[in-house]
């Protein structure tokens, strides 16, 4: 058993007992010696469920977004990812700071159930140090700015009109409109989503191509700069489709139009596309 | 505390003085000034005009000799060299291609993050004032001295990166860290006109004369200065300018770590004085021996 | 598509103008009659700000042969700022389309003020040889 | 459900020529919901509009399109014509046939065919339309107008005699602003103060307006109509109610410092009116120098007041207000161009001076008496020199614009110097000289024959030679460096927004422009205006001007003001914004994107799906600040907020009906 996980039971156990939170939001060990999924820690005398090893993936902050009215302090466990991820809900104006203490752990990265590898979504990882937390558990780890995540994007710029367009029906024609990346995603927390708004009619229902990529480059249009690139979307989607190819060729992009940008390392910024510039680059002249 | 120390071709002849101050004055404030190994010369004044990337890649090398000795700092005495340095860093820095250019003619890797500092930065920024001061036992109370930048420690502003390239500042801040009287005066930072003397007398000496005129009427009884070439221009030709105008300059000039050297204790003589075209004598033993002019007056 | 169909395509291309501006710039070049392609339908709208990068995407969906938005120039936007989103907006939009496969010059966003109706003409003109030029848009996620 | 009645006009054979009407009418036909189609020679014309009318009653008609001209020219025809058969005016769609089809194209077939989709667009979009309905907001029939520089005063007294009530803030002591410091304006020569003065006196005595001097507008709420100011008053040190104004005591505080009014040039008493003319002429007591009130000591002038109306302690007081509109007329400040101009001495030299300096000098009541000295040895000098552009016209310096009144300005100096001293020497150093005005030129072309020198070029260079000053520069017409040795010289610097109106436009609620300038709503068509409904701008403020300038501009913005005054309410558009508020998620991304302020969030109360009371945020648009533009429908993800006329699904249909 890891320092981190006796230390992360600790202070669960110091947490519940003492009622600073009502519950804890954490990872417990799954059925399979591979998964690690989240756990909901409501009494110390369970706090010993809690797990941290290389497979706890799924990331814990979106689940604030079920209680956003709580009875009381709701304990959470937060990596770099879960902690931007919490900073993104806050500054969506969703959840409220006071209503959570968070347990921060420096993270050396997970690993994809399937391969046992480092996991795609830590690979590309800016920030495994969380940025807000009110207690730490572990020494920070380095960071680095990973500039190299850029790289499949630049690869598939290169293509012509007719090879992007072919890769990309190749994608979508995958994709089941299960929504999973968008029920997993932080910076996804509409009270209803444009595809569930029939009468607008932003979007059809039927799954085909066309329908498929009409809302796949939506929603990666609607948290273009916001997507904190915890790589969760492409994660959770069960037809391997690669989102973060779509979510990173706009954040490079708006890095490059409006000045270098991260989502969500504070509340404040105000992101890209609801600010401008007079001085921004002219193009439609 | 070691900084690389890159003397050039001018402390080697006409400017051996400016050399000898200057490694004495770092001896008394306990810093290291260690030659850059087996360097050349930086093409001042002729390679920029001829060939840009041999212009860069001179300097180039011998920035990344120190480079490679791990220094994270070269001084430079000489302003037409700190100028050349100082443009190929700049250089180097705004565009990847040609770092990756010069790298490649010199052979060697130049990675333009060593930090370029005139001799007049490196004592009265980087090393500041406050090191200065407490050397100080044989303060120039009371000299009026102008204090004389030249261009090439200021132009252009944005790559020579001096503290004000309209009116710079930090040879006067040393000055009166000397106990010397710094004064107002209006031609800081004009040409000295060194490189027209030969081919047109006529407007060399023009701009010798006003200078020096111009110091003269703000009450200055000498002239500091940072540049080897300068400071001989200025120096060599009172003479012949007081010949051929028909005026009467006998103005002291000085290398400014000479008067630092002075005010430390060390005699005109260790110093080389001597080697200067107008005395000093006078004014010096004047100076020194005055606590007369201050504490007498 | 057939050959006769192909020979008897002409695109079809939708222009979002701004009413203060673009619109009033067509309004102009009708005035002057000035001739342009027929191959053009404006929707008007309030402001180039007005314009989510959806419906672009939602044309291209349906079957757009060329999409224009245009707005006043900025500095001039009669609700001062909408346009400096419009720009920020579609530069994103711009390039996300070109990544998704659909050719750059299919897609365009202009400044065009009310007095410049041939700068409006020239625009629209342009876009539809392009969009001839490159032939029957293949639909977003489609095929031809 | 929609019954859809689509009528197109011929516009005579404007459109009939390039477009067969009858055909566009019979595929409108077949358009979902679409019950009555038909063509007409003139849609607009009363049989036209009658038939509109008839067709409504005739057909049951809830809905109409117009496939005419553009609906620039008769959208509002056509809703009234809704509106008087019993519809709601906003149940309209108006399609562009002749602008936008008939008159570009000319082949008919093709011409007939887009028009059938223009038509088709219409439908789609008209069968998605909702009722909407105008609301009222009252009308304050009362205008504030912050600054009483000339541009202020003149507002506020154009609005004053229309019968309106003003309140005229301005933060200094006096109001009055630049003008009165200045001494002859040009090209009239006539005096400044004799046209300025009785002006503030008029203002001081209309029985509309209400002055309040040494004041400042700290918080702005509200909206057209309705703005809910909070105005600072400073503590003045002196009940001006029982002060009569009498003087005694300025002449007998015993503490004299530099005179603002004076740029420093002269000497005041703690105890002042910045000078002899101003309004209120009642003084202040200055609590930064005042010995009484920074030592504890002296008391010299409640000893000296007949009155007792000396008041130590004297606290800020604040009131409030509502307004219908606001005039803003905060004026200029010069540039400091000690700061940057290194080359010019940095300010170091005393013989350098600004043109308002000059303007002080040359002044009888300034404090040289009129006659022109030396700052630094109080001689008369005989050789001056003039720099334009200072700061002005050069981005790497200053500003990148031209500041308009200093070509004039430093050709009536060079006058007036000449003027003053027959022997003297001026020189003027310029970039361009410009005058476009009435009899600007002509003024310029006598300074010349004054005899001023003009040297085309700048300076590279000043500096103290002596008791002289040595100016180096090139005049470029003749390709040759000149150094002229002067006795004085006078920067003409560049106009810069007066300190402070970045941060009272964002208390107004809108920015300004890239060099701090108010940005007027359109710069061609609506130069008064400020994309702020209710807020206009006069004077300087909005741009460097002069004179004559800031005086129209401030006449144009009391009309604009007049005219609003002029109702007692207003009725707002219906095409606003509008939130959703189930979808809302109180995100607030709306709120930075509006340029209106016009949005903010609320907290609403409701039970959420356990049953539970939560109260939460949501977005809420203020209908008298939304102007209509939609840009915050688009940063809305989910679409909560929407734009009435121009809703996400109207315009999502109008798309997809082209390729049905």
């Amino acid at each position: 058993m890891s320092d981190t996980t006796v230390k992360m039971r600790d202070i669960a156990k110091d947490l519940l007992d003492k009622g600073t939170v009502h519950y804890i939001i954490g990872w417990e060990k799954g059925r399979f010696s591979n998964q690690s999924p989240p756990a909901f820690i409501t009494s110390a005398a369970h706090a010993d469920r809690l797990i941290w090893d290389e497979y706890c993936l799924a990331s814990t902050a979106k689940y604030l977004l079920d209680d956003k009215f709580p009875a009381g302090k709701i304990g959470i466990f937060a990596r770099g990812c879960d902690a931007r991820a919490i900073n993104r809900l806050i500054q969506d104006g969703q959840i409220n700071r006071e209503n959570i203490y968070i347990v921060g752990i420096c993270c050396s990265g997970m690993k994809d159930p399937a391969t046992g590898n480092t996991a795609d979504k830590c690979q590309h990882c800016t920030h495994p140090n969380p940025i807000v937390y009110d207690i730490l558990i572990g020494d920070p780890v380095p960071e680095t700015d990973k500039p190299e995540r850029f790289k499949a994007i630049e690869e598939l710029e290169k293509l012509s009109p007719d090879e992007k367009h072919a890769y990309w029906s190749k994608q979508f024609e995958k994709c089941i409109r299960c929504y999973a990346c968008r029920n997993v995603c932080p910076a996804c927390n509409c009270r209803e989503c444009f595809v569930d708004q029939y009468r607008v009619g932003w979007q059809g229902k039927q799954n085909n191509l066309a329908e498929n990529q009409l809302f796949g480059l939506t929603r990666a249009y609607h948290i273009a700069d916001r997507c904190i690139e915890c790589g969760e979307c492409a994660r959770a989607c069960p037809m391997d489709l690669p989102l973060m190819e779509l979510n990173r060729k706009l954040i490079k992009d708006i890095n490059q139009l409006f000045g270098p940008y991260e989502a969500s390392l504070d509340t404040e910024t105000t992101p890209p596309l609801a600010k401008y510039h007079l001085k921004d680059l002219e193009e439609f002249m | 505390m070691k900084y690389a120390y890159y003397p050039g071709c001018s402390l080697d002849a006409t400017g051996v003085e400016f050399d000898t101050s200057n490694k004495l004055v770092a001896k008394k404030m306990g810093f290291d000034l260690v030659e850059i190994p087996d360097w050349n010369c930086c093409g001042a004044s002729s390679a920029h005009a001829v060939n840009h990337m041999l212009a860069l890649a001179l300097p180039a090398r011998n920035l990344a000799i120190a480079e490679a000795e791990g220094f994270d700092t070269v001084a430079i005495p000489c302003a037409a060299c700190f100028a050349r340095c100082k443009t190929t860093a700049f250089e180097a820095q705004s565009s990847p291609e040609t770092k990756a250019k010069i790298s490649d003619i010199i052979e060697m890797d130049y990675q333009a993050n060593i930090e370029i500092l005139s001799f007049l930065d490196l004592l009265g920024k980087k090393i500041g004032l406050d090191k200065i001061k407490p050397h100080v036992i044989k303060p120039l109370t009371g000299l009026k001295i102008a204090s004389y930048y030249g261009c090439l420690l200021v132009r252009p502003a944005k790559i020579a990166q001096s503290d004000d390239p309209e009116n710079p500042m930090v040879m006067d801040n040393i000055m009166a860290v000397l106990g010397a009287d710094p004064v107002e005066w209006g031609y800081k930072t004009e040409c000295c006109g060194a490189s027209h003397v030969m081919p047109v007398p006529k407007v060399g000496q023009q701009m010798i004369h006003d200078i020096l005129k111009n110091a003269q009427i703000n009450g200055a009884e000498a002239i500091s200065t940072a540049c080897p070439l300068c400071m001989i221009n200025l120096d060599m030709r009172q003479k012949q300018l007081n010949a051929q105008l028909g005026t009467n300059f006998n103005i002291p000039i000085f290398h400014f770590t000479e008067l630092v050297a002075l005010s430390f204790g060390y005699s005109p003589k260790e110093i080389g004085l001597s080697k200067h075209f107008v005395s000093s004598e006078n004014l010096i033993k004047d100076t020194l021996s005055t606590g007369a002019r201050s504490d007498g007056a | 598509m057939d050959v006769i169909e192909e020979q008897q395509w002409e695109p079809k291309i939708l222009a979002f103008c701004c009413n203060w501006c673009a619109y009033s710039g067509a309004d102009l070049a009708g005035l002057n009659r000035m001739k342009y392609p027929e191959n053009i339908r404006i929707l008007r709208v309030p402001c180039s700000a007005r314009v989510n990068p959806q419906f672009i995407l939602r044309a291209f969906q349906k079957g757009a042969d060329g999409v224009l938005v245009a707005g006043c120039h900025p500095g001039d936007c009669h609700y001062a700022t909408g346009n400096y989103y419009t720009r920020r907006r579609f530069q994103v939009m711009k390039r996300l389309l070109e990544y998704s496969g659909i050719d750059p010059r299919r897609f365009q966003a202009k400044w065009v003020s009310g007095a410049e109706a041939d700068k409006f003409r020239a625009t629209v003109t342009k876009l539809c040889e392009d969009v001839k030029a490159i032939g029957p848009s293949r639909k977003l996620g489609g095929s031809k | 459900m929609k019954r859809i009645g689509v009528f197109i006009c011929h516009c005579g054979s404007n459109i009939a020529a390039t477009v067969d009407c009858a055909k566009v009418a019979e595929a409108a036909q077949a358009f979902p919901g679409v019950s009555f189609s038909s063509d007409y020679k003139y849609m607009c014309s009363e049989p036209g509009q009658e038939f509109i009318k008839d067709s409504i009653k005739k057909y049951d008609l809830n809905a109409i399109v117009v496939a005419s001209c553009t609906p620039r020219m008769h959208e509002h025809t056509f809703r009234k014509t809704l509106a008087n058969g019993g519809l709601n005016p906003y149940m309209f769609e108006m399609t562009n046939l002749r602008e936008q089809c008939s008159w570009v194209h000319s082949d008919i077939e093709k011409a007939t065919a887009k028009a059938i989709d223009l038509v088709r667009m219409s439908v789609a979009k008209v069968a998605k339309n909702e009722e909407l309905f105008s609301s009222t907001i009252p009308m304050h029939k009362k205008a504030l107008v912050i600054g009483a520089g000339i541009a202020g005063m003149q507002a506020a007294l154009d609005i004053a005699d229309a019968g309106h009530k003003v309140v005229l803030v301005d933060r200094e002591p006096t109001i009055g602003g630049k003008m009165p410091m200045l001494d002859k304006t040009f090209p009239t020569m006539d005096c400044s103060a004799c046209i300025s003065t009785p002006k503030m006196v008029e203002v001081a005595q209309h029985p509309n307006i209400e002055l309040m001097a040494y004041s400042e507008v700290v918080e702005i709420n509200g909206f057209i109509g309705n703005f809910d100011v909070t105005i600072k008053t400073k503590a003045k040190y002196v009940d001006h109610a029982k002060c009569t104004g009498c003087g005694l005591c300025e002449t007998k505080c015993p503490k004299k410092v530099p005179n603002e009014y004076d740029l420093g040039m002269g000497l005041r008493s703690c105890i002042y009116k910045p000078f002899a003319q101003a309004v209120p002429n009642k003084p202040v007591i200055d609590a930064q120098n005042c010995r009484k009130l920074v030592e504890g000591k002296c008391g010299v002038c409640a000893k000296v007041c007949p009155t007792g109306a000396i008041k130590y302690d004297d606290t800020e007081s604040f009131t409030t207000d509502t307004f219908g509109a606001i005039v803003m007329a905060t004026g200029y400040d010069l540039f400091k161009w000690e700061d940057v101009y290194g080359e010019y001495g940095y300010g170091k030299y005393p013989d350098v001076v600004t043109g308002l300096h000059f303007e002080r000098m040359v002044n009888a009541s300034g404090p040289t008496g009129g006659k022109l000295k030396r700052p630094s040895d109080g001689t008369t000098p005989k050789t001056v020199v003039f720099i334009k552009c200072v700061g002005s016209r050069d981005s790497a310096k200053g500003k990148s614009y031209c500041s308009r009144a200093c070509c004039m300005y430093t050709a009536k100096h060079a006058h007036q110097f000449l003027d003053k001293t027959p022997d003297g020497n001026a020189y003027v150093f310029y970039m361009d000289v410009r005058t476009p005005g009435k009899g600007y030129d002509e003024f310029y072309e006598s300074t010349l024959r004054d005899g001023a020198v003009y040297l085309r070029g700048r300076v590279s260079k000043i500096y103290q030679e002596g008791g002289k000053l040595i100016i180096k520069g090139e005049d470029s017409l003749i390709g040759k460096q000149v150094e002229v040795t002067a006795d004085m010289v006078v920067l003409a610097t560049a106009m810069v927004p007066s300190a402070g109106s970045r941060q009272l436009a964002q208390t107004v609620g809108f920015l300004p422009d890239l060099n701090g300038w108010y940005q007027e709503a359109h710069p061609k068509l609506r130069p008064v205006e400020t994309p702020t409904a209710g807020v206009f701008l006069a004077g300087a403020c909005q741009g460097p001007k002069d004179i004559p300038d800031s005086v129209a501009q401030a006449g144009a913005a009391a009309a604009k003001v007049c005219g609003l005054l002029s109702k007692s309410q207003l009725e707002t558009n219906p095409m606003t914004a509008k939130t959703n508020t189930a979808i809302c998620s109180g995100c607030g991304t709306c709120i930075p994107v509006c340029p209106y302020k016009a949005i903010q969030l609320e907290s609403i109360t409701e039970r959420d799906h356990h049953g539970h009371r939560i109260t939460r945020n949501v977005a809420s648009v203020n209908n008298g600040l939304c102007q209509g533009c939609g840009a915050c429908t688009v940063i809305c993800r989910p679409g909560a907020i929407d734009l009435q006329g121009f809703k996400n699904d109207q315009i999502l249909e109008e798309v997809d009906s082209l390729w049905m």
